[in-house]
């Protein structure tokens, strides 16, 4: 997957820091990245010089698997989920010379974690509905408004952000995305609590924040096609188990194949199902991952994410009707505000409660069928009824 | 093309029509407990006090007793009771369903009472029933949370002498009960007997339960002290009804928890606008709920069935039939519900400040309370002649 | 549930024609039918004179099974569904005392076998785009048009029909409704092959065909209410089996239970849900039954064909799979023209394609659901696109 | 919200990821067998010739094997074939299946060839390979059609002397044999015969398909001579292999249908109007289109990764694994996908003169023959280690 030159530098990078040896003191994760960034090793698909060797895409994941094989330290993915998916590919599409050359680095080292800025109460599906205002004041835009569902806010350094410059132009093309300092004055982040009692996400207020006019990310009025891009990448990175049973149905396989007391029979096909359409998911992505590597990108995709979230909440369902007296025991239901994600560490309530998101967070499954129906198949778009609306005429 | 109806076979009439529709009283019934309800448990309250050490609302509760007699409403006349039926008691738990009220109404109204009054000529029966019945007392059946009708009944408790030691977990509304209605195996058969909690012999630990609405605990016996109730046959016969009465009565309250999602979800649909547009204006949305509202119609006139043939069927492998239809429809109904109701609130019913949790919690909870829906399929289907091999 | 008065009628009507007697030759179905009618017998809640008695509706199952225990010739209903269905309730509904004198004694004996002229190509479930022609020519209207889905057209003496009187007012409002004479010149019927080989349904065509004007149903203009009502009594006659384990998933109980080595494990459950559905189906039409006999009718029955229909699918679908090598037989494949509708006649394969029409027939699935949403949740109608466009304006 | 993706176990590499997209060469061959079959088999030529006594497009099937070498694809070079594999194959198979192409490919190219490839080295194998490879003869295998993969074979044919006696029914493509592969038991062992239709002796009769674009027959067998091919597990082990690329194949064939029935489903929304639109603007109808879409796209995945792992992979139970999945999840999507096909086409969809009836029966039969899909799962469950109870 990987020609010898890239294991090579691999195997050096590690042994510099002795990262394999056992017997070392543990290697410091951030001066490691550090280093994996400056050798074209964070993501070999960036150009040379921003953490990459201009490879192909696909290679990454065969990087990663010789870093894990070697013993290296993980990657700061967990810790800056919205840094790895979205920010960085999007400042390397969109920014300019200096954002690229300052920002990219310590995303991936996990110095600066990342937070997103999109939904707002009245703009959740309707995207392009956004009411945060930025005006134009000098040098600098002051930035008012609500957003809503940001995970890592309380841990962000940054954010990237879509607010509306023009509320007279029609409401898509009066949107501009910026680069944000989450400690910024007037900057205000409160937990957002949730269904399984903790508070993964956060509402953040803006009041008068100044964002400097070289924080903006793309042209002013075009936010919401760069917004779109970052939205692509985010739904791209749901890439299903790499691996057979991984995931929500590899917990409720596991605990089928370990109590057998548990089973049910009337349950078993239920089960299988699952467990079929969980393999046919994992193939599917492998396909997706083989054409894009051909260089014949396919539509496949599309649907990856409203799969994804079937599998997890209808394997969930059934693992708690599996459990049944157990079912009915929530482990925790504190309000804890988590700092990295991690949906398989909790109890399988937790599960059941938390997978109901999947098919809301990042593009509702409803968005994404019409997205299929329209733009794969060509199926005619509804008639809509609100035209060109300007920004000023989107109902609040 | 023309829909032609089925021909029916006229050569296999049922014998009595079940009686499907509430009358007077009950429409009258239903009235009082939703007015109550609606006056003294807003779900913000029952949301308010989830996470808090009194997780009943007793007060509510002794309204419910006091002012509508819930707790006397199954018991005989002669013990105080106002000897209703389970059509009449179906009523109240749809009620209490759609407002997913807090108080011992399955453990101590339907499940222990049901118990007590199949062996109501026994002492000690007839002694709790008065109290029951004058809401002086709160009871729970000490039986686990997800045994299912029907089945053969087994229990880890022993009694040796009138002291009852084992486990038995989870336990609905056990923090609320003065009393424990608990099937032992003693001295070679199996016995009924009442205990009360107690911190050394008798000891209740909480759980934390997935329905924020519903304590369930834990007891765990110790030479506990117990009166004896019945032994023998009975004491399992009284189990058995305690099980399929409460199977009948979570069918209605699932009735109520669907009800609820969907009069919730239809009118957020009127009200939430994206695209310039009520969303409840997209077709696909519409048609979703159309189906929860076909699948509600059916789950009710199930619930209506099931309370009914309790009321009134005497063949008690009737009465497990409807029972079981309804247990397995109503359960998959109301979680079907739910579930469309979390989808389509999008972001605001995945908040802890939105109701829609406290539902979801519910119904996922009722489904696997007194039997899944597959392990009722799997009982009916014994019940009708069509085994699975 | 009838009154010791009915009950006599209905014996000395049987008595009359010792029609309950074995060792008598058979009576004649035609005069016993008339004989009922004439007695008030045939419709009992239709008005005295007109074949009823002024009861209540659903005094008619008590009567249909005391004559059937009195061992009684059964009604005409199979031959002539329309006739019963659709056309009886229409006319007394909106026929003149002629029409109500003269049609519907011979429906019920079934003398005059009826069909309906509603649908077209190009109006289906948008029925208002009806096309067919009724141009008035002195006292006559000239009829032109195609109709299709007619199910009995090759038996029928009679049709209701839908045809555009005016098509320069909005499109619901040109319609109107008459009585057409399927033996008159010009009326053309040919079969219509359907996917289970048979040919249940036909095309009809009109060629300039005089229907009187006394044959007109309700007021010119007002063909569309009329048929509003029609449709409400057929998808009202989708009853729903009397009894347990009729119709369609009685055919897979009984296979199941008769064929222990066609049994699988892994399809137990799937039998168990369709009975437990068809066991709520069953008690959700006695429900409404009794709410119609407590005269507050519930909106239950909307949802009853969509309920009916999947059942059907579901159960034939699995009866396939049970049968698994038998499932690959089809009894026959020839061009029959059935002249009485019984569905759990046939074999299996016939079952399974016959009910895919369920879901279509009489107004599709889609369109129900929508009137559900609309009619009795009362969520918003779509933003519609072809205003109120005349009949000329429709699309063909 | 934000979409996380979940960690993966990155523990537990893939040992080699399958080859999931066709080669040049395949899309190819694909373009070629989908402009002969464009050319030749219309929906309309194959309607017309369904009641027919003709049910099979000779002409059609000797282009196929004479212009694209079909029949020898899997047979190896040194026998006259091109020594193609189970992903060539599958490319033809999922073109024969969009135009439900009224050829014994499945009885003859696939599954007749398969078993005689296993046993190539066997002089009876050797000769009846050459000849199908070049076009010159059709076989069949003569094992009840709805067999399953993996579980015991078994056969109520017994051979005698060389002379067989038994039924096998019923059988795919067996009007078009020359030559019918049987498994019988012979005297204490299961051999392999071949034999050929006889008028006295191995009497052929047709059975009225449910699918009627691919026949199916009834073999009666009395003292017919048959030449011996192989005996002992050999014998066993072709019928394996045959029925298990049979089973690759046919799931390939289901993609070829399903996608038909979307293509088709999709074509005609955007053109049938009413309410002055297109129906395929109705909201309800596109999201049904797009999740027919979704399962064709897990479906073809599935459909290729089981013929990379008959082509590649070395484990058999892993072929029987991939191969499982991809039975299951193929016939459940194909029967879901024409089933919406007939929904949303209306009453145009139930008539005869419209092809979808053609599709919705071969999804139908398909989704029966070499085991429906509830039965690949059973025997995934084992291979996979979960059992039912």
């Amino acid at each position: 997957m990987v020609d010898a030159d890239v294991r090579g530098r691999i195997a050096r990078l590690v042994d510099e820091y002795a990262a394999g040896d056992p017997s070392r003191p543990p290697v410091d994760r951030g001066a490691f990245l550090g280093s994996r960034f400056d050798a074209g090793l964070a993501w070999v698909h960036f150009p040379r010089g921003l953490g990459g060797l201009g490879l192909p895409r696909t290679a990454q994941i065969a990087v990663e698997g010789e870093f894990a094989r070697l013993g290296a330290p993980a990657t700061a993915q967990a810790d800056n989920v919205i840094g790895y998916g979205m920010a960085a590919p999007t400042i390397l599409e969109f920014g300019t010379a200096e954002q690229r050359d300052t920002l990219l680095r310590p995303i991936f080292t996990g110095e600066d974690i990342w937070c997103q800025l999109f939904s707002e109460p009245g703009a959740g599906s309707d995207l392009a509905a956004v009411a945060t205002r930025a005006v134009r004041d000098g040098d600098d835009w002051v930035v008012t408004g609500q957003k809503v569902w940001t995970s890592f806010a309380h841990t962000a350094k940054w954010a990237i952000l879509l607010a509306r410059t023009n509320a007279d132009v029609p409401k898509h093309r009066g949107l501009t995305y910026f680069i944000a300092d989450m400690t910024a004055p007037g900057v205000e982040v409160r937990p957002l609590r949730q269904l399984t009692g903790e508070a993964e996400f956060n509402e953040v207020f803006f009041t008068d924040v100044r964002v400097p006019d070289s924080a903006r990310l793309g042209d002013e009025g075009n936010g919401w096609a760069v917004a779109q891009g970052t939205l692509m990448n985010e739904r791209m990175a749901i890439g299903g188990g790499a691996t057979r049973e991984s995931g929500m149905l590899g917990k409720l396989a596991g605990l089928w194949r370990d109590r057998p007391e548990l089973r049910r029979p009337a349950l078993h096909d239920r089960l299988m199902q699952l467990w079929v359409e969980a393999e046919a998911y994992r193939f599917s992505s492998e396909r997706q991952r083989q054409q894009l590597l051909a260089g014949r990108p396919g539509p496949d995709g599309s649907g990856s994410k409203v799969t994804y979230a079937q599998l997890n909440q209808g394997s969930t369902a059934l693992e708690l009707e599996v459990l049944a007296a157990e079912g009915l025991h929530h482990e925790d239901w504190s309000l804890r505000r988590p700092t990295e994600s991690n949906w398989l560490a909790g109890g399988a309530t937790h599960r059941y409660l938390r997978t109901k998101g999947n098919s809301i967070e990042g593009g509702t499954s409803e968005i994404l069928l019409n997205v299929i129906a329209e733009r794969v198949l060509g199926l005619p778009r509804e008639p809509r009824t609100d035209g060109s609306p300007t920004g000023k005429d989107v109902p609040r | 093309m023309t829909a032609i109806p089925p021909v029916s076979d006229s050569s296999r009439p049922e014998p009595r029509p079940r009686q499907l529709v509430i009358n007077e009283d009950q429409e009258a019934l239903r009235t009082a407990v939703r007015d109550l309800l609606s006056d003294h448990a807003s779900w913000a309250s029952v949301l308010a006090r989830a996470e808090t050490d009194a997780p009943y609302d007793i007060s509510l509760w002794e309204r419910l007793s006091h002012d509508l007699g819930v707790t006397g409403l199954l018991i005989p006349e002669e013990f105080g009771g106002a000897g209703g039926n389970a059509r009449d008691l179906a009523v109240i738990s749809e009620q209490l369903g759609a407002f997913v009220a807090p108080v011992p109404f399955l453990g101590s109204a339907v499940l222990a009472t049901a118990a007590l009054v199949a062996v109501r000529s026994e002492p000690v029966a007839s002694e709790l029933l008065r109290r029951l019945a004058g809401g002086e007392t709160t009871a729970t059946l000490g039986i686990s949370a997800t045994t299912v009708p029907g089945g053969v009944l087994s229990t880890t408790v022993q009694s040796v002498g009138g002291l009852l030691t084992g486990t038995v977990t989870p336990v609905v509304d056990l923090a609320a009960a003065e009393h424990i209605i608990v099937l032992t195996w003693d001295e070679g058969e199996p016995a009924l007997y009442a205990i009360a909690p107690d911190a050394a012999t008798a000891v209740v630990s909480a759980i934390t339960p997935l329905d924020l609405t519903r304590p369930i605990g834990g007891l765990e016996l110790a030479a506990a002290p117990g009166r004896l109730i019945v032994r023998g046959d009975p004491a399992l016969a009284a189990v058995a009804t305690a099980l399929v009465t409460g199977a009948a009565m979570l069918a209605a309250e699932q009735v109520g928890v669907a009800q609820w999602a969907l009069d919730t979800t239809v009118a957020y649909l009127k009200d939430r606008h994206q695209f310039g547009r009520p969303i409840g204006s997209f077709q696909a949305l519409k048609h979703r709920m159309a189906q929860v509202w076909r699948r509600v119609g059916l789950a009710r006139a199930a619930a209506l069935a099931a309370a009914d043939a309790l009321a009134g069927e005497s063949d008690p492998d009737e009465i497990a039939r409807v029972v079981a239809v309804a247990a397995s429809y109503c359960s998959e109904t109301s979680v079907f519900a739910t579930e469309e109701m979390i989808q389509l609130h999008g972001g605001i019913g995945m908040t802890w400040e939105h109701p829609a949790h406290l539902y979801l919690g519910r119904a996922k909870a009722d489904e696997l309370i007194l039997g899944a829906p597959d392990q009722h399929r799997t009982r009916l289907a014994d019940l009708v002649g069509l085994p699975g091999s």
